[in-house]
């Protein structure tokens, strides 16, 4: 059964990474396993200098679900090239750096100082995060902007670039179309969707920022629908994600027309997940008789 | 080397009103250091409870951990019987640092559901020939547990805030009548409390051991963070920098 | 303890409805228990005519969620008024008939049979369901045509019209902020998100639209969200929903702004959920320091 | 009256392949009628699952269902034990009209868990006297269950896809190979076979019980709606006007 599956500069063993912002830079989730089984490593966004990120708490549970609103806390880029990085180069597997910002400036310079490290395969540039107060979830909403910061970061990139779109939009298909015309050699979705719980006994949202973004299996549905739609008007790679906890969460993707996968906050909730969904997924494609991952990609559009 | 354990209950009991004590198997419960949590997975629930080790066993290979019923996650919990297991991930964080203290007398200051790591520490200061004072407060006497096993390790003064068992008022108003003697503070519980009681022991060494809503537990979300004393624009990460920090080195929120 | 609470139009007795769609015209949760107990009724979706909907499946289970995409249908509005409305009278409770339509004409003509009965005390105004091929969704993502149909249907109505808000939107409190100045009395929120899941055996969706409306407790901080955010934006009463299973939910919704909420798949799951939340209610709000249900809308906004 | 009730599990037995029989007790057991579901809830799972009645003990005032393990939920169902409590709403849908009908002879065609409520609907015409021919299709040898009941009751044709057992083929080729007399059929089983009946049994009455992905299962919801042949713009629902149909009356997916 082959795993392998390839995208822009990206030729992965298997199909499942980790997400941006569940990983951190792969060093606690080294002490469980051989980072070298996954197919890739997605790390931490990068700014350009170093965020503290939003007031505690910052996550909070729901139904299938979970908020959070790190806001962006890392420890700037040039730390992240400099320390964060060269740990993850003992193991088989390409890295891919997750650049944000406030400003088309800031990304820029995110893209150009990791354009020094020789640790990454390939950028993810994340215009959706929502928990910032600048920039992010503009960015990931309106085209303009996208389209701007997307063509910027192309021109000023030497590795390929994932554009990871944000679902808090009226129209994904509108925006995958606009990135995807801008440059980018692949889309990366979904970010989270913009949630809140109220504490009821405080009178007063659990996240401190207020506002967090919703991630797990609960927006699987959403996924896939937005993974399915885009997949039938732009024909670049697409990293899916949003709520996988399985390896036939992983087929649904591949059949939804995902290249790969990342894995989110499953990682929380079993810091095996990604080794487990990779052992578990040769059995899968073969009960639904696939004979590899390539061979599912897209599959689910008959009919 | 943590690691995600499946492990059997071993015994659960209930102690107090709505808090329960478990006794956990595992292979690695000899490496649980007093102030370290464990990380508990609940079927149907996204995240994992975080729950402190409130002594171990080590001829049984055991440790126990003490919770109390706050919302859904520790009701569940609650349900599990002997014989249950739970997905466990252990050991999380760090610990009082007593092997590189020099401590003769340690004043320990708990409240409610920070009073269990203090036992397990109370309990491995006295078996290195410290003494105890233990001071504990709760919100009512049905909630009280452990209090005969603290007082047979030292002199031990509870305060409930209804006044319906010893002192009536708080923690710090026991330490300020009591005002006993001692080197090293050590205290878990509540953020204000934990505010307090560093405020009026600010002229002491002493460590505290806080509480955050937790993603990952284990150092990659930063969900958990706390700000520096000296940067607050610095923070450090309770889940794995913690929950153990120095009495003056966070700023509490 | 007081459950009543005031909007435009509807003096309700206690805050809990259900919600359209989720409750057919009423008759057969009628034989579960007294519908009188209830707040208010909102009832399955009119159209000009009689519609056959989409074909089948038309529902799926999600994590702590459903899919739907029932495509409207119904006996038509005419219908509706004779023989559906009826029955409803013999209850102590408003009735709320929810206007659909492919066409602002659609709509208007609906919104004017519906003047002829007497047995309603609002509409809802159905800009969102994303199950349908024309109309439906557009109305509710397209400011322009939200504000076109909000305004002349709020013309031809005889009763208060409340504009029900669809989420899948880059921005809700434009579009809460368009109905509003177009004269809706009241908001109704939220429709259901857009989502999708893929039979792994039949390498297709398992609705046979393909796409269906995310409903249940997974979309719940979306919905708490996006009340919050408008509460904070435009003063007209809100019903709001997404998720509700509990007493405790419906106070969530009444601290984020809502002015009542409507209760939908939770009736699948139990049938008795309205009244038994209904029930809950008031301890649920002695709980937490509540007096009224009046007391406590709306305040979720402090600090 | 339609109600829901929290009923006990009386016994939970394994029948089969995946296939288990579960008995329950509740007042209503008397009133289900054969071709009629219930409606069975399950914890962590959003929508109900529809399961035909396979039998009614009046004396022991219970009802049996047996179902197979398709998905997570039958397979959750399937982890029950007598004693637990399952959470029903019943009686639902129509029922075969057999008192409304002069039956001398009937012919029985079930597939799979179609084979449930038909067990149910044979007993109950044998008991009125009806002569019963029972044409029943399995998958494989390992599926099969209620042979022996259905022998007891008539001649009865097993056929299974794979050949392990009985004929090796579909229903319908018994039907053809034995060429049963009848004044009326009834079948239940999956749409494709269901389709063949009614095309190869065309000329006689007959009867079918339907099944669709449903949402309330009480008919307020349209989830669970089939065409009709003589306006296929009009429609029924199956959980409330069915799952019970006349061959002829809807249009097969
Ligand atoms: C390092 C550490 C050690 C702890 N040790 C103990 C202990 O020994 N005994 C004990 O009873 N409790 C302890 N707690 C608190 C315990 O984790 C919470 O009471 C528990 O998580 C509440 O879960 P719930 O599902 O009952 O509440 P819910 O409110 O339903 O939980 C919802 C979410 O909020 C989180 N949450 C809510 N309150 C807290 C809190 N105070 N701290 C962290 N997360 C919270 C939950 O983990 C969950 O993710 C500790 C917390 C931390 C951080
Ligand atoms: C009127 C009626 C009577 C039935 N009687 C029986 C019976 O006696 N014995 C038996 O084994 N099965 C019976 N079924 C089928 C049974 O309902 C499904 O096998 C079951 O719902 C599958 O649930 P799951 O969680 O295992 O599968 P999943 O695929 O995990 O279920 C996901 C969702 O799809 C629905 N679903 C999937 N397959 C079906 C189906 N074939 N029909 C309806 N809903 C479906 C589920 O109810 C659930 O909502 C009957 C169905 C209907 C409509
Ligand atoms: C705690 C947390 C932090 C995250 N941080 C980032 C981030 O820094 N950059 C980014 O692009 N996405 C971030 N995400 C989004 C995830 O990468 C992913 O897109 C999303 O969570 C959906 O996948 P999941 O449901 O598997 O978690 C974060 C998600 C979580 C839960
Ligand atoms: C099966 C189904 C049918 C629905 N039909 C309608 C409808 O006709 N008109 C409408 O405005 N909303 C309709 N809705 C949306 C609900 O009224 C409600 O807005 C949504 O389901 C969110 O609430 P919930 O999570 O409590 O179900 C429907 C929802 C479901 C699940
Ligand atoms: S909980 Fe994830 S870093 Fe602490
Ligand atoms: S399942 Fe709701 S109408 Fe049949």
């Amino acid at each position: 059964m082959s795993l392998t599956t390839n995208l822009p500069g990206l030729s992965l063993k298997n199909p499942v990474m980790p997400a941006s912002g569940c990983f951190g830079f792969g060093k606690e989730y080294s002490q469980f396993y051989d980072l070298s089984k996954l197919g890739a490593i997605i790390v931490k966004a990068a700014t350009g200098e170093a965020r503290y990120g939003n007031p505690t708490p910052r996550v909070a549970e729901t139904a299938s679900g979970m908020l959070n609103a790190i806001g962006l806390q890392n420890p700037g880029v040039k730390s992240i090239v400099d320390e964060e990085l060269p740990f993850l180069r003992s193991f088989d597997t390409p890295v891919i750096a997750n650049v944000a910002g406030s400003t088309v400036e800031e990304y820029v310079k995110v893209t150009k100082e990791l354009n020094r490290s020789e640790d990454i395969a390939a950028i993810e540039l994340n215009i959706s995060c929502p928990n910032v107060k600048e920039g992010g979830v503009q960015f990931g909403t309106d085209p303009e902007l996208a389209k701007e910061v997307t063509a910027q970061v192309k021109e000023a990139s030497d590795y390929p670039v994932y554009v990871k779109l944000s679902p808090n939009v009226s129209n994904i298909v509108e925006m995958a179309k606009t990135v995807a015309e801008a440059g980018a050699d692949g889309l990366s979705m979904i970010n989270t969707l913009t949630g809140m719980q109220i504490n009821l006994k405080q009178r007063k949202p659990i996240i401190a920022n207020k506002t967090g973004g919703l991630s797990g299996p609960a927006i699987k549905p959403i996924a896939i629908r937005m993974i399915y739609e885009v997949r039938q008007a732009v024909d670049i790679s697409i990293i899916g994600m949003g709520g996988i906890m399985t390896a036939d969460d992983v087929l649904e993707f591949l059949l939804a027309g995902a290249n790969a996968v990342a894995v989110g906050t499953a990682n929380f909730q079993n810091p095996m997940a990604c080794p487990e969904i990779i052992d578990a997924l040769p059995a899968v494609l073969e009960k639904y008789g696939f004979s590899s991952v390539e061979e599912a990609i897209g599959k689910g559009h008959i009919g | 080397m943590i690691t995600k354990q499946l492990l059997e209950i071993q015994s659960h009991l209930q102690i107090a009103a709505d808090t329960f004590e478990v006794v956990l198997k595992s292979p690695l419960a000899e490496e649980l250091r007093p102030g370290q949590f464990v990380h508990i997975a609940l079927k149907h629930h996204m995240l994992r409870r975080p729950v402190s080790v409130a002594g171990v066993d080590l001829e049984a290979g055991t440790f126990t951990v003490i919770f109390k019923i706050f919302g859904e996650g520790t009701r569940v919990l609650s349900t599990y019987q002997a014989g249950d297991q739970l997905d466990v991930i252990l050991p999380c964080g760090t610990y009082y640092p007593i092997d590189q203290l020099d401590v003769k007398q340690a004043l320990i200051v708990g409240g409610g559901i920070g009073v269990p790591p203090l036992y397990y520490l109370a309990k491995t200061l006295k078996e290195k020939g410290v003494e105890i004072t233990s001071i504990l407060g709760f919100q009512t006497k049905d909630q009280i547990f452990y209090e005969e096993k603290f007082q047979a390790i030292g002199d031990t003064y509870i305060a409930t805030n209804d006044g319906s068992y010893g002192t009536q008022g708080f923690v710090t108003d026991i330490i300020e009548k009591v005002n006993p003697s001692f080197d090293y503070f050590f205290s878990c519980g509540p953020t204000p409390m934990l505010k307090a009681v560093s405020n009026q022991l600010a002229a002491h060494n002493g460590y505290i051991s806080l509480e955050e809503r937790m993603g990952c537990g284990v150092g990659t979300c930063y969900a958990c963070v706390v700000p520096l004393k000296e940067d607050p624009q610095k923070s450090k990460k309770i889940c794995k920098d913690g929950p153990v920090f120095k009495a003056n080195e966070v700023i509490l929120g």
